[in-house]
């Protein structure tokens, strides 16, 4: 069974039975949407159940481009990597569209079908093996989420949009004359494996080549200093939007590294990663003390989101299997944890039509629910241990280390101020008597709020305890683009990886 | 110096010092009257190149037909002339000629540099008698020749639209309704 | 002939200098008529250019297209004229070309 | 045997759980007694345990039981191994969870009548079972990162429950700061685990620590440093201490297990599990117990002029754990653990009589409207009394035992290395104080005129009993007279069941010194029970064989000072503190009014740490975030971005104005570009010598 | 006959095949037919009738030329030297024919609506716009220099009319003036250009040019030094204005904002088809040997054109000069293709252009009601609301133009950069993203009004109803934009398959005529 084209095709199909659904009856679009949702997730469980071993499986390849000027294919596949980020993307889209239940309250048809159109962009974007494909989905999932942040957004909702889309395309336009240079050189074809072995491009082209690509992806993750749309677009973004952006379309630039960057330029990847690990690690010092600072909690979350992503920004550029398997763990985390967090501003936000931090106080003693799941994310999203978000961070700076003392003990840091950040807000929000009377009306979480943050709740949970979910399918994956990112003639120092010797059954006492 | 070379030197002057007068004579009956002179000197460089047949057909064609209607039109519409002197557009005057100048300049350098080291003398005399000029527009230029049909069709059609007078219902907006909304 | 014959070099010079009139006249003037005059210059301009380089090559040809182009030349004028009557009827009656300026920028 | 430690943590697991999600629904006594259980069960299996590890010989008390792999590990170099979820359990850790669960199950027992108004009943049994939970996955963890789950799992408990009444501000603010003061101590525990692991490739304390020889000597102090930065936080030591005496915020259970008994505590079990790496580390020694004894003395001083009653137990506590500190510093691990046992019993009994007492006042908790409580609270005075007299270092109570043992640690150390005789000086001064500040406390509840808010607490009774915040009651004015004696035995009454767990924990106080304590001073005719040898083989020897870092330990001279005198100094020490307390009684300057009005200021607000800290990192943290955002972000690098836009916009508004709307300026800029391709085509070859030649043959 | 220099000419030497010329004298019959249609008919719909009936045999004849084999396609040039031809009915030819023919049928089509609503329902409108096909077709088709500057002067002469057509509107009759005046100035310089390399080489006829150059006899004797990269380089500002390059592009703004909506829209699609077609087959077939000479004019001419094409758009609050503005830029982008001799992606992008300006004019013409035009930006307001399936194609036609994937537009970028790149022209290639870059920036402020603001309710909203021609352009253009954006194996190898080089005698030789 074609399982991708299914995820990536399956939402564009809804999408079109939503357009011939009559305008008025929103009740069956949202349910015929969510649907969808629901059944592409579970459908995309079979990936997780179906995957084993390591490479690209669930591979398709078709013709599909075939002129003079150039060839390309329309050829998906997962590996471990893409596995859980398809699988991310296809749990928020559903969480997005109940969360968004009744606070989208215009336009809801055209809504619902940006969010699908949304979720087959980024599907494609993780699950393409054609440079021309990922090029084509990575450019075009910006069009949904322009729309989304544009029509459903806050107040200053049009300029956040536009900065949104702009400096993403900019970044993303370079990346394409790296493309098609790359094609050019490496054998005139957009095959990502062959592009990959071919690739044998002097150092100097090289480092151009690299810079092109990094600058779209670093927009994207978004790396320090390039991180400005990100607040703006969080802010003005519904809550649904700021969701997929966070929970999904950020790792698109992180994964843009992990596949393309470093398989195609080993050696341009390494000689910036002292850069790139810097502005990383300022990344997660700089977005964390910004973030204390901001009195919109929404505005709060997206600067942490600078912070998040630049530990996995960190751990990529350290160039071990540890810290890559972390990075992967963080991008997964990032995206619960943080998703998480936008639900539950959002719930707030449904209420009482603010997201300043001054304008609550007191929350935890009107909904104690609610108070319980908000710390929940907020320690997730602080990295606490027996959490995801420790896990990933955890991996990240024990490879990193290794890497990069002195950088990694400074990104340690970025520890502290997660929970200075977090804890600040959790206090002024939650704590405290209630000083506004509106709060007072507040209502807890309902069964449908639950129903959608408990997949997340438990996904908090499971994977701090037990990450090997994830781990043990990732490794695959992580160990062969550690080995395609290999500089040739260095004999890298990563731990050899004997099959038979990984247990994941838990290793007996000693 | 051939009587050829001396005519041409002449008339070469007369078609430039006419030519001067249409660009800066301020009555346009008067730059009419100066093109008048300025095709009829180009005529007469023509038949010192060879090309009676063009001479005359510059003489019906031009002087005796277009400058006609050019003096038509300018008694029909008896304009005011330029009458509004745009002080944002005053350094278009000088700029014109400056650059007209460089252009010039440009092309003498070319002319001399290119054109002067080719002055061969020729003994095959070719002239435009109306006879050949025939044969090359029947037959090697038949194609063009052709295509000036669509052309004067156009022309024909396009002129008689415009100069109709105008049919109830269209919608005029002369008189200042419509304001400049770009900005 | 010899040096009997005018030199090439000569006419494309007067050419060159015909045409450049014609440019100024078509910029410097306001008057859309003396703009078209401008242009009938230029024309003629390239005309003789043409007559002479078909002098220079032993050939006719450029003086076919000198035919060719005063059908052009004519065309243009009974069109133009065309335009500038219809406007000159709808609107404040002047053929200034400068007053028409509502589109810019 | 490999079940049991399972089970464990298991039972106060469960019953965080199920007191979580159905607790609401289930009576309070249900919640209550379901939570304790779960706990005291716990508390049996360890006892189980313990029996079974008191029928092998010392070499075979070990047990390592892995439940399931957590994450693998990519060591450089090696095969990929895992980091398992998995527990070990020596005596060392076994210790540990008898006191857990042991001091829990009591103070959970204690809280069902404490808390038992309370309108979030079954959220803080929930808690703390969770606390219970993490504090054992805390001292079972096989692993730094097994330890670093229960190390900051037990911080969230702390904060959480700290902050349990968060409807007031400053309570919650309390727990925030516990749990940021925590993780900067954290940032250590963690970045010396990076470090560990860049050198021996696991974190398996087993493997690091038998590859204890692979570090080198700066790494070792670093990663030993970074660890004791860990406890600091954790511990409440120097300069991280700040912490504590605002945790006190919370429901004095809480104060008792986690601030007193167990949590605190975690630093000091963690530096004696890490024993093989600080003994090796010479230079962490003595800044441990620098750190430790100054911690000690400076928060003794802090507590001479308290008034809040739980505030100077905090401040004991930090003293004390200064003392444990000093210990584990100077390389005396089973002194130090063994302070952390016995005050483990005198503190929470403390606490616990804190307490009982504010139970009974209607939250009142300032000292200054006590006075003459024995009179209403009999078991709470003996217990209290019992337990002061055991931290301030009376013989034959537990105290006085293990801080002697600590400060002979470091007096013999001090024959080799002379900064350890200032330890000790500073640490007999702490005992002085200790005794005083300690005894004063007693006084001022328990005996003396009655100074008690009788409004106030009829006002509380009316109201019934709440939990509110202890701040207001500093503001009240005191009210005397009108309150008829019954009345008063009436509205301060103690509960049975807390008198119990208290008298159950005065007992221990009293007894464990001489029933564990060091065989030198004990009498022959007790059974031998040492604490020390009982831990020695987790302490000593099994971690270390063949490796460099032990004979590094074994380098350490033995004991050999006088241990009796050492010992009759201390008791002397203790004795002069208790008899300066009464005089001052008797000269009615208990309320501090004798100290000198600096001094007092300096001491009373904690030599103003909090506000040295407040202004650094809160007040610049927040200028300089407020700077980074509103100007660096905002201004620089969004600037950047949008004047690039504004760029483009400006040249697009600048070059729109070529269309000027003028056909005349049209026609010129299509002759600029005709000059430009004609100047183009001549620019780049010489022009005037190649026309001066044509001109000069003629050309025209 | 005795005359020497005509030389061979004689009409029994002269090998003439009409049938080549069909689609060109089909039009033609067509607008006679149509005038005569238009003389005797009230209903002027009849008129549009028979020029969409003209349309169809013309494009019908294309069809049946395509893959005429060489020899065969070549007409008006003396027997046994097909490379004296002046006509030919090569793909190339033949596809540009299409592409203009496509978009006069597709202006037909919505110029009835829209004239009708406009009360400007004339014969004359559609007997023009057939004689401009007609001559545009042939423009494409000749091979000869004075032809093509026939053609030109012909198309350029219908269009100065309908440019006008709404004479009795300002800004009509200012565009109409506007442009003929520009026009006959560019032009001149064109026919300068066309006498300066007749006089240099002796031909004007394209395939003996190259014929001439490549085996580098001077025909014109040593006139070529300055003298023929002059007459190329006067060609190039007749044909740049044309295609509106800068700084010969100041016309189009005024010109595209002045003119009836559709016929914007047929100007900015079909004339840049057939002015750049011509400019490859003349840079390209006739003048490769002097590419050193015309290559930087042309570059320097690519790389202002995007850029000031680009940057001013952003300012523009009315959609049509906003696209007059984007046409410019897309003009920047055709010459990247010139400069980089390709024509595949010169014809894939006039083809991908063509679907989605066409498309977005349509709704611009959708817009216009009650005799008048409602094309700024804020008319765009709240359209999303009123009329969701315009609003959607508009957003399609935005996105396409602006180069956002699965779109035709992405793929007709994609392809032209990429052969750019791949003839190493990297660096013109990362000035057209960036340029692109911010063309998005005004493609979505329309987008933006569309969608994302809500109508002021001060001016006129439009008609909620679409009118059927204009309908049915607009989903057509929709479709098309869509499904060449995923599908563009049958496009490219169009495109491909209409390579001009197969003309025979003409090779295309390195080096350079003159100087050098």
């Amino acid at each position: 069974m074609p399982l991708l084209s299914i995820l990536i095709f399956g939402p564009l199909l809804v999408a079109a039975i939503l357009a011939f659904i009559p305008r008025h009856d929103v009740g069956l679009q949202k349910a015929v949407a969510l649907g969808g949702a629901v059944a592409l997730f579970l459908i995309s469980l079979l990936l997780f159940t179906g995957y084993s071993g390591a490479g690209y499986l669930f591979t398709e390849n078709h013709a599909w481009i075939s002129t003079s000027v150039f060839t390309s294919r329309y050829k998906v596949g997962v590996d471990g990597i893409s596995l859980f980020l398809v699988i991310l993307t296809t749990l928020l889209t559903p969480i997005s569209l109940m969360a968004s239940w009744s606070s989208i309250k215009t336009r809801v048809r055209e809504y619902l079908i940006f969010m699908l159109v949304l979720e087959t962009g980024v599907i494609g974007v993780f699950a393409a093996r054609d440079m021309f494909l990922f090029y084509a989905f990575w450019e075009f999932q910006l069009i949904p989420m322009y729309f989304l942040i544009g029509i459903w957004g806050g107040a200053n909702r049009i300029y956040a949009t536009l900065k949104f889309f702009l400096y993403t395309l900019v970044g993303s336009l370079l990346m394409l004359v790296a493309i098609l240079w790359l094609w050019n050189t490496a054998g005139r074809t957009f095959d990502i494996d062959t592009l990959i072995k071919n690739a044998g491009t002097p150092i100097q082209v090289q480092t151009w080549l690299f810079l092109a690509f990094a600058l779209a992806f670093a927009i994207k993750v978004p790396l320090f200093p390039l991180h400005t749309w990100l607040p703006d677009a969080h802010t003005e973004a519904p809550t649904a939007g700021s969701v997929m952006l966070a929970g999904v379309l950020l790792k698109m630039g992180t994964y843009g590294f992990l596949r393309f960057c470093f398989p195609l330029f080993p050696e341009a990847s390494r000689a910036f990663a002292p850069l790139f690990m810097t502005l990383a690690v300022i990344g997660i010092i700089y977005g964390a003390i910004v973030a204390a600072v901001q009195p919109d909690m929404k505005k709060l979350v997206a600067y942490s989101s600078v912070s998040h992503l630049g530990f996995v920004m960190l751990g990529l550029f350290a160039f071990n299997a540890q810290a890559w398997q972390g990075a992967v763990m963080q991008m997964v985390n990032h995206g619960i944890s943080t998703g998480a967090l936008f639900l539950l501003v959002g719930v707030l936000y449904d209420q009482r039509h603010t997201r300043l931090i001054r304008e609550y106080g007191g929350v935890a003693s009107i909904t104690p629910l609610f108070n319980v799941v908000f710390l929940t994310a907020v320690l997730s999203s602080a990295g606490l241990p027996a959490l995801n978000g420790f896990v990933g961070e955890f991996n990240i700076l024990l490879g990193a280390f290794q890497a990069s003392p002195g950088l990694t003990i400074a990104a340690t840091t970025g520890v502290i101020l997660a929970a200075v950040y977090l804890l600040w807000m959790f206090q002024r929000v939650m704590h405290g008597n209630v000083t506004h009377e509106e709060n007072r009306k507040l209502k807890d979480l309902t069964h449908w709020q639950m129903a959608y943050l408990a997949p997340l709740l438990f996904l908090m949970v499971w994977l701090g305890v037990h990450p090997n979910t994830i781990l043990s399918r990732t490794q695959g994956a992580v160990m062969a683009t550690l080995e395609s990112s290999r500089v040739p003639g260095s004999t890298g120092s990563q731990p050899a990886l004997q099959p038979q010797a990984v247990s994941f059954e838990g290793g007996p006492a000693r | 110096m051939s009587a050829q070379a001396v005519l041409f030197t002449i008339f070469a002057a007369l078609a430039v010092v006419s030519g001067v007068l249409v660009i800066r004579l301020p009555n346009p009956i008067h730059s009419a009257l100066a093109l008048i002179g300025n095709l009829v000197s180009i005529a007469v460089l023509y038949y010192t190149l060879n090309a009676p047949f063009l001479m005359a057909v510059q003489l019906i064609v031009y002087a005796g037909a277009i400058v006609v209607l050019f003096l038509f039109v300018v008694m029909l519409l008896s304009s005011r002339g330029e009458v509004h002197a745009r002080k944002h557009l005053m350094w278009l005057a000088p700029a014109a000629w400056i650059g007209a100048l460089l252009t010039f300049l440009g092309a003498f350098a070319m002319i001399a540099m290119d054109g002067g080291r080719v002055a061969r003398p020729s003994d095959a005399v070719v002239v435009g008698d109306p006879a050949s000029i025939g044969v090359l527009l029947f037959g090697k230029y038949l194609l063009p020749f052709e295509a000036t049909s669509i052309l004067l069709l156009a022309a024909l059609v396009g002129a008689m639209y415009l100069g109709r007078r105008g049919e109830s219902g269209e919608v005029e907006d002369y008189g200042g309704a419509e304001e400049a909304n770009d900005g | 002939m010899g040096d009997m014959v005018v030199p090439l070099s000569r006419c494309l010079l007067v050419s060159a200098l015909l045409f450049s009139i014609g440019v100024v006249g078509v910029i410097t003037r306001r008057n859309t008529l003396v703009i078209y005059m401008s242009v009938e210059l230029m024309l003629n301009a390239v005309n003789l250019s043409l007559v002479a380089f078909s002098r220079h090559l032993h050939q006719l040809d450029g003086q076919v297209m000198a035919l060719f182009v005063m059908t052009v030349a004519a065309a243009e004028v009974s069109v133009g004229l065309g335009l500038i009557v219809a406007i000159f009827r709808n609107r404040e009656h002047t053929v200034d070309v400068d007053s028409m300026n509502v589109m810019k920028w | 045997m490999s079940l049991l430690p399972k089970l464990i943590p298991l039972f106060p697991l469960l019953g965080f759980i199920l007191c979580g999600t159905v607790g609401k629904r289930l009576s309070r006594a249900a919640v209550g007694a379901l939570a304790t259980l779960s706990v005291a069960i716990s508390f049996v299996c360890a006892l189980l345990l313990l029996r079974g590890f008191l029928m092998v010989p010392g070499e075979g008390r070990i047990i390592e039981t892995t439940l399931w792999q957590w994450m693998p590990l990519y060591a450089p170099g090696q095969a990929v191994k895992g980091l398992d979820v998995a527990l070990l359990v020596d005596p060392l850790s076994l210790t540990l969870t008898l006191i857990i669960t042991g001091v829990g199950a009591l103070i959970h027992f204690y809280a069902m009548g404490y808390m038992a108004h309370d309108a979030r009943y079954s959220r803080f049994f929930s808690l703390l079972n969770l606390f219970v939970f993490f504090m054992l996955l805390l001292v079972l963890g096989n692993s730094f990162p097994m330890m670093f789950v229960g190390w900051e799992g037990v911080g969230l408990c702390s904060y959480m429950l700290i902050g349990f009444w968060f409807e007031d501000m400053a309570n919650a603010a309390a727990g925030t700061k516990a749990f940021i003061v925590n993780r900067v101590g954290d940032f250590g525990f963690l970045a010396a685990m990076l470090w560990m692991f860049s050198i021996t490739g696991s974190l398996r304390f087993a493997d690091v620590f038998a590859n204890a020889s692979m570090f080198t000597a700066s790494a070792l102090v670093g990663v030993t440093l970074l660890l004791f930065l860990g406890a600091t936080g954790k511990s409440a030591q120097i300069p991280l201490y700040v912490w504590l005496p605002d945790a006190m915020a919370g429901p004095t259970p809480v104060s008792a297990l986690i601030h007193a008994a167990t949590m605190v505590t975690a630093g000091v079990y963690m530096v004696a599990r890490c024993h093989v790496l600080f003994s090796a580390a010479p230079t962490t020694q003595a800044v441990v117990s620098v750190i430790g004894v100054l911690t000690a003395f400076f928060a003794a001083t802090i507590a001479m002029v308290q008034f809040d009653m739980k505030k100077v137990l905090a401040y004991s506590t930090v003293s004390q754990l200064g003392y444990m500190f000093v210990g584990v510093g100077t390389g005396a691990y089973a002194a130090g653990v063994f302070h952390l046992f016995t005050h483990a019993f005198f503190k929470a009994c403390l606490f616990l009589g804190a307490g009982a007492v504010m139970h009974g006042l209607a939250n009142n908790i300032d000292l200054r409207y006590m006075g003459n409580l024995k009179k209403y609270m009999p078991a709470t005075r003996w217990t209290y009394l019992a337990a002061v007299l055991a931290i301030a270092g009376i013989p034959p109570l537990a105290g006085f035992f293990s801080k002697d043992d600590i400060l002979a640690a470091a007096f013999d150390r001090g024959h080799a290395q002379p900064l350890w005789l200032f330890v000790y000086a500073l640490g007999l001064a702490t005992a002085f104080l200790t005794a005083l500040y300690m005894t004063r406390s007693y006084l001022m509840a328990f005996e003396g005129e009655e100074r008690i808010d009788w409004a106030a607490l009829k006002a509380a009774a009316a109201h019934g009993h709440g939990h509110g915040s202890d701040g207001d009651a500093a503001s009240r004015e005191p009210v005397r007279g009108e309150v008829s004696a019954d009345d008063k035995a009436h509205l301060i009454h103690e509960l049975p069941g807390m008198s119990a767990v208290l008298v159950i924990l005065a007992f221990f106080s009293a007894t464990a010194g001489f029933v564990f304590g060091i065989s030198a001073l004990k009498p022959e005719w007790l059974p031998n029970l040492s604490f020390e040898k009982w831990l020695e083989p987790a302490l000593a020897s099994w971690w270390t064989h063949g490796s460099a870092v032990a004979a590094a330990t074994e380098a350490i001279p033995a004991h050999a000072s006088n241990h009796v005198a050492l010992a009759a100094i201390s008791a002397v020490v203790a004795l002069l503190g208790i008899a300066s307390a009464v005089a001052l009684e008797k000269a009615r300057k208990l309320d501090t009014s004798g100290v000198p009005q600096p001094l007092y200021n300096a001491l009373f607000n904690k030599y103003r740490v909090d506000e040295l800290y407040g202004a650094i990192f809160q007040t610049g943290g927040k200028a300089l975030g407020a700077w980074l955002w509103q100007v660096f972000d905002a201004r620089v690098v969004d600037g950047f971005v949008n004047g690039v836009g504004a760029a483009a916009k400006a040249s697009g508004s600048a070059l729109r104005r070529w269309s000027t709307g003028y056909v005349r300026s049209y026609a010129f800029s299509i002759l600029a570009g005709v000059i430009i391709i004609i100047g183009y085509l001549l620019f780049y070859h010489p022009v005037i010598p190649p026309v001066a030649a044509a001109l000069g043959r003629g050309a025209f | 006959m005795s005359n020497p220099v005509v030389s061979g000419w004689t009409p029994a030497n002269i090998d003439v095949n009409w049938l080549l010329a069909t689609p060109i004298t089909i039009l033609v019959l067509a607008g006679l037919v149509a005038m005569m249609v238009d003389a005797f008919s009230k209903k002027k719909a009849y008129v549009a009738g028979v020029a969409l009936a003209g349309i169809a045999a013309s494009m019908f004849a294309c069809f049946r030329l395509w893959d005429t084999p060489a020899a065969l396609a070549m007409s008006f040039g003396l027997k046994g030297d097909a490379a004296t031809s002046q006509l030919t009915a090569d793909n190339y030819a033949l596809l540009l024919s299409l592409i203009i023919l496509a978009a006069g049928a597709l202006t037909v089509i919505m110029s009835l609506d829209y004239l009708k609503g406009q009360r400007l329902m004339r014969g004359e409108y559609f007997i023009l716009l057939l004689f401009a096909m007609s001559a545009m077709i042939l423009m494409v088709q000749a091979t000869e220099l004075i032809t093509i500057f026939l053609a030109l002067e012909a198309f350029s002469v219908s269009l100065y009319v309908l440019s006008a057509f709404a004479r009795k509107r300002k800004r009509s009759a200012e565009a109409g003036l506007k442009y003929l005046l520009l026009g006959a100035f560019s032009s001149a310089f064109l026919l300068y250009g066309i006498a300066l390399i007749y006089g240099t080489l002796g031909t004007t006829n394209l395939l003996e040019i190259n014929r001439a150059l490549a085996s580098a006899s001077t025909v014109g004797g040593d006139l070529s030094r300055y003298l023929l990269p002059a007459g190329i380089g006067m060609l190039l500002v007749g044909l740049g204005f044309k295609v509106a390059a800068v700084p010969f592009h100041l016309w189009t703004p005024d010109v595209y904002e002045g003119a009836p909506t559709p016929i914007t829209a047929f100007m900015s699609v079909a004339t840049k088809a057939a002015a750049f077609g011509v400019m490859g087959r003349v840079l390209l077939f006739a003048f490769p040997s002097a590419r050193p000479e015309w290559e930087p004019i042309v570059v320097a001419m690519a790389i202002a054109t995007m850029v000031v094409g680009n940057v001013v758009a952003i300012t523009q609050n009315n959609v049509k000069r906003l696209l007059a503005y984007s046409s410019i830029a897309h003009a920047g982008y055709l010459l990247i293709a010139i400069v980089a001799n390709d024509s595949v992606s010169l014809l894939y992008y006039l083809m991908g252009y063509a679907v989605m300006n066409i498309g977005a004019f349509a709704v611009v013409a959708h817009l216009a009601h009650d005799g008048r035009e409602f094309s700024d930006i804020s008319d765009f307001r709240g359209l999303a609301h009123r009329n969701p399936l315009v609003a959607v194609a508009m957003t399609i036609f935005m996105f396409s133009l602006a180069g956002i994937p699965f779109s035709i537009g992405f793929n007709a970028k994609f392809v032209l950069f990429l052969n750019a790149v791949g003839r190493e022209y990297t660096g013109l290639v990362i000035l057209a993203v960036l340029a692109s870059a911010v063309s998005a920036f005004y493609y979505l402020r329309v987008v933006v009004a569309m969608w994302m603001r809500e109508h002021d309710g001060q001016t006129a909203q439009a008609p909620a109803r679409m009118a059927p021609g204009i309908g049915a352009v607009v989903t057509l253009c929709a479709i098309l934009a869509l499904l060449g954006g995923v599908v563009m194996n049958p496009l490219v190898g169009l495109a491909s398959h209409a390579n001009p080089s197969q003309a025979p005698g003409v090779a295309e030789l390195p080096g350079s005529v003159a100087r050098r």
